[in-house]
C-alpha cells in the first residue's frame, strides 16, 4: 500500500478562539515496504501527522492516499474501520491502552473488533507474545501484574495481531533500557523484513533513524524541510541542528575527528562499523606512507 | 473526617478524582441515540470512587469536582452539588462491604451495590434536590420534583449499568496485587 | 573526595513480606560530598527502590542508612527528607503548584518556611535553573524538559545536601535532556548539591564521577567509569551497554589500531587518535 | 488544546473585579444570593438589574462573553418563565386561546423569578471569569479558615480543589491520547447499539482510572519527599491582600440591601 501525502493541513480545535495551525503544505510519499523514519523537534507535528494515516485524525486541507482509501478535507470517509485494520498505531507508552482481565484478552482486542474469529484472534495472540518475547504462560495473567517493560510488550503485540500492512511506531522505547529497546527495536525491523511491512518510525534517536530506515523526513515547526535517504540527510549536518535535531553519535564523532584531525571523510559514517573501518583505514594510510 | 487526619494518598485521590469527575462530566458521555439525551459516565465513576476509598472520598469528590464541574461552565448550583457529595458519601458506606480492591465482584456484591446506590440516588436527586432548590433558589415545587425525578432515574439506571460494568471491570484488574490499597508512611 | 555524606551498610528491602526475592538484598554503598554518582542496571533492578530508602519513603526490613550523621528512622524520616531532595522520572505527577511560583514553594511551605526567607528562596531558585521568565505559568503550557528544571528548582529551594535525579530525563526529548543536564552539572560544578543520578543513559554515566551498577536487587559493581566498563561483556550481559567512544575504542583496537586503552569519552579518544597520527 | 476550553474561563484584565480580593468576591456573591430575593417588585428587579449590568461593565468582561457562557443554562430559565406563566392563574386574564390562561400576576411571577436566575448567574459567572480558579481556592481556604476550630480540614479542601484544577488539562489530554489508541484498535464509540457503545466505553475508562490512580500514587511519592505532611506547621507562600477597595465593595453591597429593602413592597 502506497502512502501519498499532497498538501496536509491540519489545524486543531478549527474555528474556536483556541484554533492551532499543527501542520501546513505537508507533502510525502512513502512507498510500500519502506521503513521511514520521522524525526523532529517537540512539537513539529509528527505525532499529527501520524494521525492522520489511520483517520484518527482528518486533514483540514489536503489529502492522503493509501492504497485505494483517499481521505480528504472536507469529504466524509465512511470506512474507517477497514483503513484502521490495514494500519497499525503503536502509540507512545502503549501500555495506558491495556484495560483487560488477561493478557490474552487484551491481545485479541484489536483483532476481535475487526471482526476476526475467537479462536483464530486466540491463535494469533500466541504467535504474537511469543515474537514479542514474553513466554505464551503469561496469556491467563492480568496485564497489570507486568512490569513496566513487559506491560509494553503486550500492548504492542495487540497492535500486531492486528496484522496491519502498515505498521506506524511512535517512539515505542521511550523510557526501556538499553537491551529492552534493542530488542524491540530488532524486532521490529525483523517483521518489517519478514511481513514485507511498510514501517513508519517517529523518533527522536537519530541512532534508531540512521541505523534502521531506508527513508527518513524531517519535519520542523508543522511541516516537512526534507526527505531522503539517512546518508543524504546527515550528510548536510548545519541544515539538521537548524531544525532543532541531534545527530547521530557517529557523525558527532565523525566530526569532532575532522576538526581536530584536519581531514574529511568522504561520505557521512553512519554505522560504527563504517566509523571503525574509515578511522583503521586513515591509521594504516599514515603508517604505510 | 472530623479529628482523624487525612493521609496524604487520600487527600491526592480525592484532588484527581475530582478531576478525572470533571472531565467524565463534561466530555465523555455516551450518546444513547435520542437528540440532546446522553449517558453521563461522570457518577458511574463517583460510585467507583466512592466504593474504592469510602464515604469521605466519595463525599469529597462528589462535591468538589461538581463544584469544579459548574464552576467552569455557567456558575455553581449548590442543590445539585450538595446532592453529589451526599450520593458519594453513602455509597461509601458498603466500601468495607464490598471489598472491591480483592478482586471480586460477584452476584451477591452487585445486588448490594445496586441497592445501595439506587436508595441512595432515589433520596438524593428525588427528595434532597427539590428540596435545596426550593430553600436556595425559591423554585416552584411541582418544577422541581419533576426535574428531580427525570435526574434521579437516569442516573439510577446509568450507574445501576455503567456502575456495575466499570466496577467488575477495574475489580479485575486488581485480581491479585493491589498496591493502592497499602498505605506508605 | 570530600567527607561521606551517606553511608548505607547491608540493607535488605521487601515489598512484600513474602515475596521471595526482595527488591533490595545486602546493599552496602556511600556517597561523597559533592560528587556525581550514577546509578545504572536494567528494569527493575532497584534502582528506584534504592532511591526511596535514600530519602526515607521506605524503611529497609535491615541494615542501616546513614545520611550526615542522623540515621534513618521512623522519627528521622522528615529531617532526611530535607538533606535528600528528589526528581522522579514523570514531569507531570510531581508537579504540584498550580503555577511555577507555587510549585517551587511547595517544599519550603511544608517546611514552615517563614513568607520572606520563602520568597527569596524561590526567586533564587528558579533563577538557578533558568526559568525565571516562567514563575507564573501553569504546567499544562511548559514542555517537559522545563517542567524538570521546576521539579530541580523545587528541590534547591529547599537547600538539600543531595539531589538524586531517578531517571529525571528517560522521558524528555534529546533537548530537554540535555538542558536538565546542563542545569544539574552546573550546580554540582558550583558546590550546591551533590548528585545521585539514575540513568539508563551510559554515556551519561560515563561522565560521572563514580558509578554504582545493580543487577537484581544486588549492587553489581561499583568504581570510576573506567573501573566499572572495564567489566565490559560482563555489563552487557547483565542488560546494559557500553559508551559509545568504548565500543568505538575497542573495535579500532580489534581492527589493530594500537590505542593504548579504550576512552569513555569523545574527546579522549580524538586526542589519542590525533598522537598517533602525529608520531607517524 | 481542550484544556482552554474548560480552564480558559478566565478573562485576563485589571479592572476593578479582577484586583478584588478573591474573598471579597467570594462574599459579595455569597450575599447576592441572598439579598436576590428581597425583590419583589418592579422598582427592586430593576434595581439589581442596572446594578448587575453595572458590574459586568466596571469588570471589562465582554457583556456577550457572559451570555455565551449562559447558554447551556438558558433553556432552564425558559422552563421556569413557561412553567410559571402557566401555573399562576391570579390577577387580571391577559391572553387567552383555547386551554392556554396567561393571567398578569403570572408573566409577573415568571419575568421575576427569571429575571432572578439571569442575575444570580451572570454574577457567578462573572467570578469564574475575572478570578483565576487558584485565586478562589486561596479565598476559600482564607474564609474557611476559623472552621479549623472545629475540625474541618479546611488546608486539605483547598490542597484538594487546587490538585484537582491542576491536573483537569493533563488528565483531559490523556483521555484524548487513550480514546485514540483505542480507536485504531477498532473501538467506534459513536455508533451501533446502545449496549454496544457501552461496552466500548470500558476500553476507554479502565486506562484511564488506571492511570488516575497511577498519578495519584506518583504525585503523593513526591509530595511526601518534598516533606508534605498535612497541614500542621505549614506557612503559606500565597498572601492575599485586602484593600479600600474591598472594603468599599463590602460597604456597597449594604448599602444596595438597604434599598431593596427599603424599596421591596
Ligand atoms: N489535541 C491538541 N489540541 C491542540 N493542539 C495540539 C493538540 N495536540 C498537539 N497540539 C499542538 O500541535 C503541535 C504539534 O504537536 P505534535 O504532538 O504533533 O508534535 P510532535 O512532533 O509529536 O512532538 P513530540 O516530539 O513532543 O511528541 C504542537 O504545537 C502541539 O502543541
Ligand atoms: N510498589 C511496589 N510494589 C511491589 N513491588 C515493587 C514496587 N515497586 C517496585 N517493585 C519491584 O521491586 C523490584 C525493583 O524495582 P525498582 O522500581 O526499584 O527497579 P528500577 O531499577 O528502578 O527499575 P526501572 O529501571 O524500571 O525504573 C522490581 O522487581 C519491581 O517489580
Ligand atoms: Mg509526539
Ligand atoms: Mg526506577
Amino acid at each position: 500500500m502506497d502512502i501519498t501525502i499532497k498538501e496536509l493541513e491540519h489545524r486543531y480545535q478549527m474555528k474556536t478562539p483556541f484554533e492551532r495551525l499543527a501542520l501546513y503544505d505537508v507533502n510525502a510519499s512513502i512507498q510500500e515496504g519502506s521503513y521511514v523514519a520521522v524525526i523532529g523537534h517537540t512539537g513539529s507535528g509528527k505525532s499529527t501527522l501520524l494521525q492522520h494515516l489511520n483517520g484518527l485524525l482528518k486533514p483540514t486541507k489536503g489529502s492522503i492516499a493509501l492504497g485505494d482509501t483517499v481521505l480528504q478535507a472536507n469529504k466524509k470517509q465512511k470506512d474507517l474501520k477497514s483503513l484502521r485494520k490495514k494500519v497499525g498505531i503503536v502509540f507512545q507508552f502503549p501500555e495506558h491502552q491495556l484495560f483487560e482481565e488477561t493478557i490474552l484478552k487484551d491481545i485479541c482486542f484489536g483483532p476481535m473488533n475487526f471482526g476476526v474469529p475467537q479462536q483464530k484472534a486466540e491463535a494469533k495472540a500466541k504467535e504474537m507474545l511469543k515474537l514479542v518475547g514474553l513466554p505464551e504462560s503469561l496469556l491467563s495473567r492480568s496485564p497489570f501484574e507486568l512490569s513496566g517493560g513487559q506491560m509494553r510488550r503486550v500492548a504492542i503485540a495487540g497492535v500486531l495481531a492486528m496484522e496491519p500492512e502498515v505498521l506506524v511506531l511512535d517512539e515505542p522505547t521511550a523510557g526501556l533500557d538499553p537491551r529492552g529497546r534493542k530488542e524491540i527495536m530488532d524486532m521490529f525491523y525483523e517483521l518489517h523484513q519478514k511481513a514485507n511491512l511498510t514501517t513508519i518510525l517517529v523518533t527522536h534517536s537519530m541512532e534508531d533513524a540512521a541505523h534502521y530506515a531506508d527513508q527518513m523526513i524531517v519535519m520542523h515547526k508543522g511541516t516537512v524541510k526534507a526527505t531522503g535517504t539517512p546518508r543524504e540527510l546527515f550528510a548536510n549536518r548545519t541544515d539538521m541542528s537548524s531544525f532543532g535535531l541531534d545527530l547521530p553519535e557517529t557523525i558527532k564523532f565523525q566530526q569532532t575527528v575532522e576538526e581536530e584531525l584536519g581531514i574529511t571523510f568522504p561520505r557521512p559514517l553512519l554505522t560504527m562499523d563504517e566509523m571503525a573501518e574509515a578511522l583503521t583505514a586513515l591509521y594504516q594510510e599514515d603508517t604505510t606512507s | 473526617m472530623a479529628g482523624k487526619q487525612l493521609s496524604t494518598k487520600t487527600v491526592v485521590a480525592i484532588g484527581i478524582g475530582a478531576a478525572v469527575f470533571v472531565i467524565l462530566g463534561r466530555f465523555v458521555s455516551i450518546p444513547t441515540g435520542i437528540p440532546n439525551t446522553q449517558i453521563e459516565t461522570s457518577y458511574a465513576f463517583l460510585a467507583l470512587m466512592a466504593v474504592l476509598f469510602g464515604p469521605v472520598a466519595g463525599a469529597l469528590i462528589g462535591f468538589i469536582g461538581h463544584l469544579i464541574k459548574d464552576a467552569t461552565t455557567f456558575g455553581p448550583w449548590w442543590s445539585w452539588i450538595i446532592v453529589s457529595g451526599v450520593v458519594g458519601l453513602l455509597i461509601g458506606f458498603i466500601s468495607n462491604r464490598l471489598k472491591v480492591e480483592e478482586g471480586d465482584f460477584g452476584w451477591k456484591k452487585i445486588t448490594l451495590f445496586n441497592a445501595v446506590q439506587a436508595g441512595a440516588q432515589a433520596l438524593g436527586w428525588f427528595v434532597i434536590a427539590p428540596v435545596l432548590d426550593i430553600v436556595i433558589y425559591a423554585e416552584p415545587a411541582n418544577k422541581v420534583f419533576v426535574q428531580g425525578i427525570v435526574a434521579g432515574i437516569s442516573n439510577i439506571i446509568t450507574v445501576g449499568v455503567l456502575g456495575t460494568i466499570i466496577i467488575a471491570a477495574y475489580a479485575k484488574t486488581r485480581s491479585k496485587s493491589g498496591s493502592l490499597s497499602k498505605e506508605t508512611s | 573526595m570530600g567527607k561521606t555524606l551517606i553511608d548505607v551498610k547491608d540493607i535488605v528491602f521487601r515489598y512484600h513480606k513474602d515475596a521471595e526475592k526482595p527488591a533490595l538484598d545486602q546493599v552496602s554503598l556511600h556517597v561523597n560530598q559533592n560528587e556525581w554518582l550514577a546509578i545504572v542496571g536494567h528494569n527493575g533492578s532497584g534502582k528506584s527502590t534504592l532511591a526511596r530508602v535514600l530519602n526515607g519513603l521506605i524503611l529497609p526490613d535491615a541494615g542501616t542508612v546513614k545520611v550526615g550523621e542522623i540515621e534513618l528512622k521512623e522519627e528521622s524520616v522528615w529531617d532526611i527528607r530535607k538533606k535528600v531532595g528528589m526528581v522522579f522520572q514523570n514531569p507531570d505527577n510531581q508537579f504540584v503548584g498550580s503555577t511555577v511560583r507555587d510549585d517551587v514553594a511547595f517544599g519550603l511551605e511544608n517546611n514552615g518556611v517563614e513568607r520572606e526567607l520563602m520568597i527569596e528562596r524561590v526567586d533564587w531558585a528558579v533563577k538557578q535553573v533558568n526559568m525565571q521568565e516562567f514563575l507564573d505559568q501553569e504546567p499544562h503550557h511548559l514542555s517537559g524538559g522545563q517542567k524538570q528544571r521546576v521539579a530541580i528548582a523545587g528541590v534547591l529551594a529547599a537547600s538539600p545536601d543531595i539531589m538524586i535525579l531517578d531517571e529525571a530525563t528517560s522521558m524528555l526529548d534529546p533537548i530537554g535532556r540535555e538542558e536538565v543536564l546542563e542545569t544539574v552539572r552546573l550546580l554540582k560544578e558550583q558546590g550546591t548539591v551533590t548528585v545521585i543520578s539514575i540513568t539508563h543513559d551510559l554515556d551519561e554515566a560515563a561522565k560521572a564521577d563514580r558509578v554504582i551498577v545493580m543487577n537484581g536487587g544486588k549492587k553489581f559493581a561499583e568504581g570510576t567509569p573506567e573501573e566499572v566498563f572495564e567489566l565490559d561483556e560482563q555489563l552487557v550481559q547483565i542488560g546494559l551497554d557500553l559508551p559509545f567512544s568504548y565500543r568505538l575504542s575497542k573495535q579500532l583496537k580489534q581492527q589493530g589500531v594500537p590505542l593504548a586503552n579504550a576512552h569513555l569519552t569523545q574527546e579522549g579518544l580524538v586526542k589519542e587518535l590525533w598522537t598517533l597520527r602525529s608520531k607517524n | 488544546m481542550m484544556d482552554s476550553m474548560i480552564i480558559g474561563k478566565y478573562v485576563p484584565g485589571t479592572s476593578f473585579v479582577h484586583r478584588l480580593d478573591p474573598r471579597t468576591k467570594l462574599l459579595s456573591i455569597f450575599f447576592f444570593v441572598f439579598i436576590v430575593f428581597f425583590a419583589n417588585n418592579y422598582i427592586t428587579y430593576g434595581l439589581l438589574g442596572i446594578f448587575t449590568l453595572l458590574v459586568v461593565m466596571v469588570s471589562q468582561v465582554p457583556l456577550y462573553f457572559i451570555l455565551k457562557g449562559m447558554k447551556p443554562i438558558l433553556w432552564i430559565v425558559l422552563f421556569t418563565f413557561i412553567l410559571h406563566i402557566f401555573m399562576t392563574k391570579d390577577g387580571a386574564l391577559l391572553f387567552h386561546f383555547g386551554f392556554l390562561n396567561i393571567y398578569e400576576e403570572g408573566l409577573k411571577q415568571g419575568i421575576f423569578i427569571s429575571l432572578r436566575f439571569v442575575y444570580l448567574i451572570m454574577m457567578t459567572t462573572l467570578l469564574t471569569l475575572t478570578t483565576t480558579p487558584i485565586e478562589v481556592t486561596d479565598g476559600m481556604e482564607k474564609l474557611l479558615h476559623p472552621f479549623r476550630k472545629i475540625k474541618l480540614p479546611v488546608h486539605e479542601l483547598a490542597l484538594m480543589m487546587s490538585i484537582s484544577l491542576r491536573f483537569i488539562p493533563t488528565l483531559l489530554e490523556e483521555t484524548d491520547k487513550i480514546m485514540k489508541a483505542q480507536m485504531a484498535r477498532g473501538v467506534d464509540f459513536t455508533s451501533g447499539p446502545l449496549k454496544d457503545r457501552m461496552k466500548a466505553i470500558v476500553p476507554l475508562l479502565v486506562p484511564l482510572f488506571v492511570s488516575a490512580f497511577k498519578r495519584a500514587e506518583e504525585l503523593a511519592t513526591a509530595m511526601e519527599a518534598r516533606g508534605y505532611r498535612g497541614g500542621e506547621g505549614r506557612t503559606k507562600y500565597r498572601q492575599l491582600v485586602w484593600g479600600m477597595k474591598d472594603t468599599f465593595t463590602l460597604l456597597l453591597f449594604i448599602l444596595l440591601t438597604a434599598l431593596l429593602v427599603l424599596l421591596r413592597n
